[in-house]
């Protein structure tokens, strides 16, 4: 098994542990680490996959480099919103289903 | 000076000018940049309007960005549904424009960076439309949701910062679920490229595919909020400021409703349609149950979201009807129809809200007699969402219920006509109460003429596409 | 584009364009509106005049445009919709007159006026559809339009009326809309013709064409109040009066009543229809419908009310006149829409009239009404009179026609349905007159709002429209049999339709 | 209860599809194609000698002057959030890590260079060039060096958005080549350094922004 | 040999993120994630991605980690001010 396969499986798990996350987890901060997890998991699978031959691919490298600065933008309006949130209620996750 | 000079392409125009004044309102400073913005979207209106015409007389048009050419480099290119979408994005993101340089006030927290991120989102939307690369589709999704939750967020109260979060964490996992799925697909074809993947794609496709392809398009699901992924529309859409909440309704969710269609028509239509019915019975589930919710729904802006949910639901009933011609060009006018009108009716609400001072339903008695365009705006738009003649929105419905009985689907057609009447009880809420005698102690704050009657000319527009759809319907049959 | 196709788009947009014109003037503008108003019907009458003559003298008006790519918006003026129009075009003139009288120093005039021209243009486009997608346009136009004239008074009763008028009218035209669908889709056109289109189809169809035809029916039932499709009529009289008098007794339910027509004759074809059985059961609908409106319209208080459920029962004179195989049926069918239209204005305008004078909206308080507003009880007098069919009145014609058509048709029923209806059209109007007519003046009448200023019992602008229409009454009774009055109308549509000189 | 039965459900869900992804990514055969090859035949006329900053700024530049929008976006959009607030004084640090941070400051500024001009031909580019000035702005944030930002300045903006207009610039220029970002071969290595530079300087400003205006108390 | 050291790698990378969701005390959790960058740098790296092992750790791990440190500080101390 190929350095690139290892890593794709450990992408996938870590996918699924972090959609697990971010759909069981009320806490905000944690959410956001579980979002991380789910981001890091896509961009293994993404190169990992596509070097399963063990074989440098640099376009989806630099695939994985935007995703990376998206990834923090993302994280970094997450906290805003977290800590903003926070403020106004002292709560650190969302209200029940405000459907009314 | 000829338009077939790359200078002027209007397919890379479509997304550099909404860039650049995006960055120029930014620069400008809070609150600045809505005249940049309506000019730029003006000259777009032009260019969409331009490249409408040309696609819809039979030709293409595409941009090898960089000149390298797929699936080296990445290329965009318009077909008759892109052009539609373009279309119908400069022509709601225009008077929204207008609409908002009244709406916000100086120094409302709400509008401080309205302008520059409205022009990204436009600039995402365009960008997504035109683009033939699956990743590249990827980076544009993300550009269009955080600017949208920027929208959602600015300046708001707890309700709206929750509801702002709520539709992040979604819109992420939405784009986390797709990405996954273009890496699938680059682990099994080596190429994101839409063009070419086209004839690799086949009915033998390894299973991989078929998980990517479950992946993109539960991903959009979930950014297009259909049933029951829906959960995040409501608060979202009903809590932002009535130009958000109408830029989102009439146009965001439907990006990615296009992408799916995208997919689903192009690169992974070997894979796709055996979710088909899948899509319908959820969009039957949504028609349903939004317009449940709006009819029960206590605040006006709440009950125009939920009948977002279930205007939604009509798109995704065109899925099991692809295989002959008809549905695409019913999808498209649906698209078009709600577009227009609830863009239309989300901004006649804001009215009524800033007149009123309150986002209830039960509020609005005796609002025909003091604010009668906003009423006959909101009313008009109704009719677009009821379905009724002579509007677009009974256009659309038209062609979903031959297409599907076309096609033998019965049942589509019933579900099309029962979510008529369900519309109807929820548009009639909302103007029964209107028309009701204003109580004697109510007092309404004057509001800008501007928007009262940008609301109308969308809401107006929804119904006069339904006289003239001929132009309209040249483009999806048009679609490569 | 050509004068043929442009006299029925100058009909339509003599309202329309006035319409909108008064919907953006301001409140106060009465001068300005009551122009306009005016202008415009009588423009209309005019243009309706020069078509009229151009369909008698053979000519063939009509435009198309197209939606979508083969779907299309088609007007044509033929014989059958000339007779429509031509009745609408009259009674609007006499509406607007009215309505400017009844109106006067109400709130929101822009808005009524704006709406009551859009529900003529529909009104009109429902007359003039080529096609059955052309009609269902108008025709739901034409419920979008009426609702904010229902709910004009803005008072709980009205929203009340307005909603149920809604929920049917809505229901109604979704049962269409699934009709016409359907047909398109089988045929891939819904154009009027005059044997009919859906013979083309194959007898395998049969089936099909059955369930459309019901759906059809129900959908324009609803607005010609068929029995049990009639529940919204008596609610929808808390509109004001000339809304009920136009709309409710004149171009609402003749929409319906019309639809039925176009289908039974232009869409099925009448020989069609009675091959597959089902001109017989729609009869017997009619009848049900005759019956139970007039029975019910006995034990009303409300006059409005009592006058809605006399529509719900003559309105179905005319389809029990299309449902009754045959040309004297139909000729009595046609020339009924006609009559009943100018019976039932008089009747309502001099409803409106009671009730903006001395507040009385009740039969009970109808004692002595008579002598206090001699004119207006008389106008009332000849359109009851109508009603019940007596001689020298246009309601004698069309039963006569009626009764043969029956007889004609071997259906002796009916003759019997006709006659117990005639009775208890008197059982519910004789009273009413006996009341206003020989009953003392009481003490005080409910609420004078009008005194007396010599022979004008009430507001000119009130009086003359009634005084017109109940002489129209007696004109079109008396001199049925001559040249260029509704029967001679009606009898060369029959001509046309049973001989079947279609268009090439 | 019931959170339980969820948390084994989705649990259980997650664990189906990552043995289902498991084994059809193992079935997978090679792919069609290959994109190494022509990443490396362009290379020569790309301008640089990485292939990943080739991707990067030439064959999929694109991509990435959208993702510069994305972080502009997410930037406003975290402004449009948090709203003006005054800035509260900094904690100073102990005056030894407030020395190791004048110190390192300098050494990153170094490295942050070394890394740009790296890039063209081996690891390293705007985007980690960026990354280790913002980092230094966050760490003399973190020894009251640098206050929390309230505002951005007009100076601040023009800077924040500096690197996108370049790199717009520059795009909308090369249409007269025939399309977006068509680098003309002689010309690539300089205007990619040139849009490099303007992007580092960008995004460490955007990077550090992401930081700094978070960084305040709010309403405490 | 390299098999195990990948193995070894992506284990405690998916050790790591579980415990970074599971561990009870935020605190914990916030290092751990910054461990998971710092190992996930080690992934790219033997991906022969040092690009992105670059990216990763400075920005991956060092401003996501600082982002969410300087939160958690903030939101403690509103807390327990």
């Amino acid at each position: 098994m190929s350095t690139g396969f290892v890593f794709a499986l450990a992408g996938a798990v870590l996918f699924s542990l972090g959609v697990a996350g971010v759909v069981l987890i009320g806490h905000l901060l944690r959410r956001i680490l579980a979002f991380n997890l789910m981001g890091s998991g896509a961009f293994l699978v993404l190169v990992g996959l596509a070097q399963r031959q063990d074989v440098a691919d640099p376009v989806p490298q630099a695939m994985v480099l935007t995703g990376i600065v998206v990834a923090v933008a993302a994280t970094a309006l997450a906290l805003a919103l977290v800590r903003k949130l926070h403020a106004l209620t002292g709560q650190l996750g969302l209200p029940g289903d405000v459907d009314e | 000076m000829s338009m077939s000079e790359p200078l002027f392409d209007p397919l890379a125009w479509l997304i550099l000018l909404p860039l650049a004044w995006a960055t120029l309102a930014f620069v400008l400073g809070p609150g600045r940049g809505a005249w940049p913005a309506i000019a730029g979207l003006a000259t777009q209106c032009w260019l969409a309007l331009d490249l409408a015409q040309k696609v819809g007389a039979g030709g293409t048009a595409a941009h090898v960005v960089g000149g390298w050419g797929a699936p080296l480099g990445i290329d965009l290119a318009v077909d008759g549904l892109s052009a539609a979408m373009l279309l119908l994005t400069q022509a709601v993101a225009l008077p929204l424009a207008i609409y908002a340089r009244s709406y916000f006030k100086p120094g409302d927290p709400a509008g401080t960076w309205f302008w520059p991120l409205t022009g990204f989102l436009i600039a995402g939307l365009n960008a997504l439309f035109v683009s033939a690369d699956l990743f590249n589709l990827y980076v544009t999704l993300e550009l269009v949701g955080l600017a949208a939750v920027g929208l959602v967020a600015a300046g708001g109260g707890a309700q709206q910062v929750a509801a702002a979060l709520r539709y992040l964490f979604a819109t992420l996992v939405g784009s986390g679920a797709y990405l996954l799925g273009v890496a699938l697909i680059y682990g099994a074809y080596g190429t994101v490229s839409i063009a070419t993947l086209l004839p690799l794609v086949t009915d033998d496709a390894p299973r991989l595919a078929w998980i990517a392809g479950g992946l993109m398009v539960a991903g959009l699901m979930l950014k297009t909020a259909l049933f029951p992924f829906h959960f995040w529309l409501p608060p979202a859409h009903g809590g932002a400021p009535a130009p958000v909440s109408a830029l989102l309704s009439a146009l965001v969710v439907k990006a990615s409703f296009y992408l799916i269609l995208r997919l689903w028509l192009g690169p992974l239509q070997a894979v796709l349609p055996a979710f088909a019915w899948l899509m319908a019975l959820l969009g039957a589930a949504a028609i349903f149950w939004g317009s449940w919710q709006a009819i029960r729904a206590v605040k006006l802006k709440r009950l125009i979201a939920y009948s977002t949910v279930a205007q939604l639901g009509y798109l995704f009933l065109i899925f099991p009807l692809l295989a002959a011609p008809g549905a695409i060009h019913a999808g498209v006018m649906q698209v078009f129809a709600h577009g227009l009108a609830k863009a239309g009716m989300f901004a006649a609400a804001g009215v009524l809200i800033k007149a009123t001072g309150q986002d209830t339903v039960a509020g609005l008695a005796g609002a025909v007699e003091r604010l009668p365009v906003t009423m006959f705006a909101f009313g008009l738009a109704g009719m677009t969402l009821m379905g009724l003649p002579p509007s677009s929105g009974f256009l659309a419905k038209w062609q979903i219920i031959e297409a599907a009985l076309a096609q033998g689907h019965w049942i589509i057609a019933a579900v099309v006509l029962a979510g008529g009447l369900l519309a109807a009880v929820y548009v009639l809420r909302v103007l029964r109460q209107a028309f009701l005698m204003a109580p004697a102690s109510a007092t309404l704050a004057p509001v800008p003429r501007t928007l009262e009657w940008s609301a109308f000319a969308l809401a107006a527009a929804s119904v006069l596409l339904g006289l003239r759809g001929v132009e309209l319907m040249q483009l999806p049959g048009a679609v490569t | 584009m050509t004068s043929h196709e442009l006299l029925p788009l100058a009909v339509l947009a003599s309202s329309l364009l006035p319409g909108l014109i008064i919907f953006a003037l301001p409140e106060a503008w009465i001068g300005v509106r009551t122009f306009l108003n005016l202008f415009a019907a009588i423009a209309k009458l005019g243009l309706v005049a020069l078509l009229l003559a151009g369909v008698a003298a053979g000519e063939e008006y009509g435009v198309r445009y197209a939606v979508l790519p083969g779907l299309e918006l088609a007007l044509k003026a033929d014989a059958l919709g000339m007779l429509f129009i031509t009745l609408s075009a009259i009674l609007w003139l006499f509406t607007t007159l009215y309505a400017i009288g009844y109106l006067e120093g109400a709130p929101h005039r822009s808005r009524f006026f704006g709406f009551f021209s859009l529900c003529v243009t529909a009104t009109m486009g429902i007359a003039m559809a080529a096609n059955l997608f052309t009609f269902f346009i108008f025709y739901e136009l034409l419920t979008l339009s009426t609702f904010p004239l229902v709910v004009h008074r803005g008072t709980d009763k009205a929203m009340k009326g307005g909603t149920i008028y809604l929920a049917y009218t809505l229901i109604g035209g979704t049962a269409l809309l699934a009709g016409i669908v359907w047909l398109h889709h089988l045929l891939g056109h819904t154009e009027f013709a005059h044997a009919g289109i859906a013979a083309a189809l194959g007898p395998e169809y049969a089936g099909q064409l059955k369930i459309i035809f019901l759906l059809l029916i129900a959908g324009v039932g609803v607005k010609a109040a068929i029995v049990p499709l009639h529940g919204w009529l008596p609610q929808a009289m808390v509109a004001p009066a000339p809304v009920s008098a136009l709309l409710h007794a004149v171009a609402v339910v003749k929409a319906g009543a019309f639809g039925i027509v176009r289908i039974v004759y232009e869409v099925y074809g009448v020989e069609f229809a009675q091959s597959l059985d089902l001109l017989y059961p729609l009869a017997i609908f009619a009848a049900v419908t005759i019956l139970w409106g007039s029975f019910r319209a006995l034990f009303q208080d409300d006059l409005k009310k009592r006058l809605a459920y006399s529509t719900v029962s003559q309105v179905s004179y005319i389809v029990l006149g299309v449902a009754l195989f045959g040309p004297i049926g139909t000729i009595g069918g046609l020339v009924h829409l006609v009559h009943q239209g100018i019976m039932k204005i008089t009747l309502f305008f001099c409803a409106g009239n009671f009730a903006e004078t001395l507040g009385i909206h009740k039969v009970s308080e109808m004692d002595g009404a008579g002598r206090r507003m001699p004119l207006t009880t008389l106008a009332f007098s000849i359109g009851a009179l109508g009603m019940m069919g007596a001689p020298l009145t246009a309601g004698a014609v069309s039963k006569a026609w009626l009764m043969d058509g029956a007889t004609a048709a071997r259906m002796d029923w009916a003759i019997w349905v006709l006659w117990t209806s005639s009775l208890l059209n008197a059982a519910y109007f004789l009273p009413i007159l006996w009341r206003a007519w020989l009953r003392p003046v009481p003490a005080a009448w409910p609420e004078e709002h009008i005194a007396r200023r010599g022979w004008r019992e009430t507001a000119l602008l009130l009086l003359l429209p009634p005084l017109f229409t109940a002489a129209a009454t007696l004109t079109a009774g008396m001199l049925a049999d001559s040249e260029a009055t509704p029967l001679a109308w009606a009898r060369l549509i029959a001509e046309r339709e049973y001989i079947g000189q279609g268009r090439p | 209860m019931k959170r339980r039965v969820l948390v084994a459900f989705v649990l259980t869900l997650a664990l189906a599809f990552v043995f289902l992804l498991a084994g059809a990514m193992l079935d997978l055969g090679p792919t069609t194609i290959d994109l190494r090859a022509p990443v490396a035949a362009h290379l020569a006329q790309s301008g640089v000698t990485h292939p990943v900053t080739a991707v990067l700024l030439n064959y999929r530049g694109y991509d990435t002057l959208l993702e510069i929008a994305v972080l502009l976006v997410a930037l406003l959009a975290l402004l449009a959030v948090v709203g003006d607030a005054p800035v509260p004084p900094s904690r100073a640090a102990h005056p030894v890590l407030q020395t190791l941070a004048r110190l390192a400051t300098p050494l990153m500024i170094v490295v942050a260079v070394y890394l740009l001009w790296a890039g063209a031909f081996r690891p390293g580019g705007a985007f980690q060039a960026g990354a280790v000035l913002a980092a230094a702005a966050v760490l003399l944030h973190l020894v009251g060096l640098q206050p929390g930002w309230s505002r951005p300045r007009l100076g601040l903006r023009i800077g924040l958005a500096a690197g996108f207009v370049l790199f717009l610039a520059v795009a909308t220029g090369l249409l007269t080549q025939g399309s977006l970002l068509q680098y003309p071969p002689a010309a690539a290595g300089v205007l990619i350094l040139l849009i490099e530079s303007g992007l580092t300087v960008s995004l460490a400003l955007i990077l550090a922004s992401l930081f700094l205006f978070l960084s305040r108390e709010e309403g405490a | 040999m390299t098999l195990a050291f990948d193995l070894l790698l992506a284990l405690s990378l998916l050790w790591t993120a579980w415990r970074t969701l599971a561990t009870p005390r935020l605190d914990r959790a916030l290092v751990l994630f910054i461990v998971f960058g710092l190992l996930m740098s080690l992934a790219w790296a033997r991906l022969a991605a040092p690009d992105i092992g670059l990216a990763e750790a400075a920005i991956g791990a060092g401003l996501t980690g600082a982002l969410l440190l300087d939160a958690y500080g903030v939101l403690r101390r509103r807390v327990r001010p």
